[in-house]
């Protein structure tokens, strides 16, 4: 694929489309691209759409506003716990949770962009998160097979872009962001810093440009 | 950072208990371990090591070398624990991706993780994360930390908050792991699992065996040893 | 880099033929793709790159972003291809460790992959790994390309150093993968793989449809196209 | 774990004992722990070892020197041919081989590091490679599963360290180590240069700390 290209959150999130699954970054808000969900927010129509985030935002705030407009059909987190509403929107039927050990959804977002058919982890082994799927002992240790995850469209955050779209993360605002880069079908970055080509040390790119589709400047 | 007073035994009041359970679970922390802390009681902990014991504070979200918290001059809204709480970052800390996190963890390469519990069994099944009939909808790193971290460390008030027992024959709420507790920290006394068997090792604050055994469900040998509390 | 001048049409040499070879293999490669280019003839193809395609080289190594060949000045130890020669790297060029490396081959994330083969059938199934009672002792990132990358592209000479046909009804050779080719370039013609056929669709360098037939043991359908060679 | 120690060749490589098996990072000598291999040639005598490395070295060159001398059992790796001498101890029966493909090969070490029990991968899949091994159908392509690689030690090197044991790894150089440090019960790391703590940028760190036991200067 080409160099990144450079759009408005606007278009960018013209490619989200109604029943599509759409990872978005972020260990709460620290990480998680706020200008491109407000985007999704405000600017596009898209409805029915699985999210794939560690949280399902806070009240009012990131992904919670898109809970409010009623847009999510189902979330797979490892903590919806974090937004009341969306715990309430569960109970209500109004969503449909998947629960994942925080460990398993990390690895399962890697092995969907790593090209992994599936991985056994002892994680939840014999716990209710476990039911209905496979599990078998390897050297004494009960496993659970999990599968990849991926989406079509990955919302990203990265403090630091360049122009092909090379991305670099700041401290803990890395999280989940660098995985879900990999896992998309189309991957949207979101950065609070456009650099010139070459001005990102080569060794400290954390997500190679090949993975960004559109790059996006944080508003 | 210099470690506050100690709570006075025996003063009962909840968030006394609480600070007492986190400075006795402090002194099971070895200089030069890597320890993941979790929310509630485990949070209080490094308030009671010393400046120099060298535990090594890891959080899941993505940093080796936790410091201490900052001041509010000193928050950096990309810098927090997994309980969303603001931190620093100690010299030769290291920063990295969710899925490198829970390598480490599953790997086998922290030594330590202390959480709370709403239920421990004999057998060391953790209970932390459900509640039949509430919402179960927030596991977090939980399953993730007590399968892998290679000591596991459990820091919960003896009873809940209606009396019931928590650590007990058999746990009611949905396990987070079989098997996997090491030691457990209450207010009262200290467990550890020793070949699969529950011992109680230390009594704490004035606690007598009978007032461990009055609100304990699980089998366990008396075999205290010289307590740790200075 | 200026790309140099072709070598004559039916001069023979082998050096010749694979020249040709990757100067037509050349022209399959698209602005802006992410290429993995194989040992040997694949190798040749950036000479035959003009200095605006912006085909983008990855090297399984830990590289995307692949320079020119370096001066004798230039040449960096710890900057080598997978075929283990001196490199540059552009700017913008990143660096990564191989499982990462290989997550992006595996995962679909690398456009092309062209690659060196002893056989490919009419199936697209390719053998270029091992020779039966041969030692069979070296496969490198090779199953990985043919099975991740999104186009996989074969240059070979349309016979072996014996004679025998390279494009065969079936494989003699232990596979590399099935069915995993798309374009095969030889120097005589291209044959492309359309919806499980193998068609011919361009000769090359005077080539004739019986030239080709008289080397090729696999079944195809004749589809000749225009030539895309300028 | 604490603070890398910091020790000479000849002491970090007595970690390494009689029928071990033993990582060594780099391909082909580029990102060659060079030094440390230098001392398991001359100042150690473990033989009966299972070497997971890429290559085996070259012609009495790197790992090249260990195979001369008659203590390499077994090479688990993803190019012997790069040592003519590797492939006719091979075919002499005087070293075992298995071969692996070479993304597999990295992403069992990986495994073996991250506590993965197994995954499954469509590489080699109806191979050679793949016979002995479970193969099954996954959204209609054919995987292999694959099980994690350990070692008991391994040798890796980093262009630069910390006093910590943080490592850094300069171009193509990095490739197999960082994957290595976290796949043994004890890692051994070759630093070209090792700074004060803190000097390495936090973000920059490539391996953190708590993988490295001990810590050697190059030569």
């Amino acid at each position: 694929m080409t160099a990144a290209t450079l759009t408005t959150p606007e278009e960018a999130v013209g490619a989200v489309k109604t029943g599509d699954t759409v990872m978005v970054g972020g260990f709460g808000l620290v990480g998680a691209p706020l200008t491109l969900i407000d985007a999704l927010v405000e600017l596009s129509d898209a409805r029915d759409l699985t999210i794939v985030s560690n949280n399902i935002g806070e009240p009012g705030r990131g992904l919670g506003k898109l809970l409010r407009q009623g847009r999510i059909r189902r979330g797979i987190s490892s903590y919806f716990t974090s937004n009341p509403e969306a715990v309430a929107a569960v109970n209500a039927g109004e969503i449909e949770a998947t629960l994942v050990p925080q460990g398993t959804f990390a690895e399962a977002i890697r092995a969907g962009g790593a090209g992994i058919g599936g991985f056994y982890t002892p994680v939840g082994a014999g716990t209710l998160l476990a039911e209905g799927k496979e599990q078998r002992v390897i050297d004494g240790v009960r496993h659970v097979l999990e599968g990849p995850i991926r989406a079509d469209v990955a919302l990203v955050y990265a403090a630091r872009a360049d122009a092909l779209g090379n991305l670099w993360y700041r401290r803990t605002a890395r999280n989940f962001n660098p995985l879900m880069a990999t896992a998309a079908a189309v991957t949207i970055a979101e950065a609070g810093e456009i650099l010139e080509v070459g001005e990102l040390e080569s060794e400290s790119v954390v997500t190679p440009y090949l993975y960004v589709d559109y790059l996006v400047a944080s508003a | 950072m210099e470690a506050p007073a100690l709570p006075a035994p025996g003063a009962g009041m909840s968030a006394d208990a609480k600070a007492r359970i986190a400075a006795r679970a402090a002194l099971e922390l070895h200089p030069g371990e890597v320890v993941n802390l979790g929310i509630g009681i485990p949070n209080l902990i490094p308030e009671y090591l010393g400046p120099d014991t060298g535990v090594v504070i890891h959080t899941e979200n993505g940093l080796l070398g936790v410091g201490p918290r900052p001041d509010d001059s000193e928050v950096d809204p990309d810098l927090i624990d997994a309980a969303k709480q603001p931190i620093t970052a100690l010299p030769g800390a290291a920063y990295f991706d969710s899925a490198s996190s829970f390598a480490m963890i599953r790997g086998g390469h922290i030594d330590v993780a202390v959480l709370g519990a709403l239920e421990v069994s004999g057998a060391g099944d953790i209970a932390n994360w459900a509640v039949p009939g509430k919402d179960v909808l927030g596991v977090g790193g939980a399953m993730d930390l007590v399968v892998g971290a290679r000591r596991v460390i459990v820091t919960m008030t003896a009873a809940s908050s209606t009396g019931d027992p928590k650590v007990v024959a058999e746990c009611r709420y949905p396990l987070t792991a079989a098997g996997a507790a090491d030691v457990v920290v209450t207010e009262l006394s200290v467990f550890r699992l020793v070949d699969g068997e529950l011992r109680l090792t230390e009594l704490l604050d004035g606690a007598t065996v009978d007032d461990v055994a009055a609100v304990t469900t699980a089998s366990y040998v008396v075999a205290l040893e010289e307590s740790r509390v200075g």
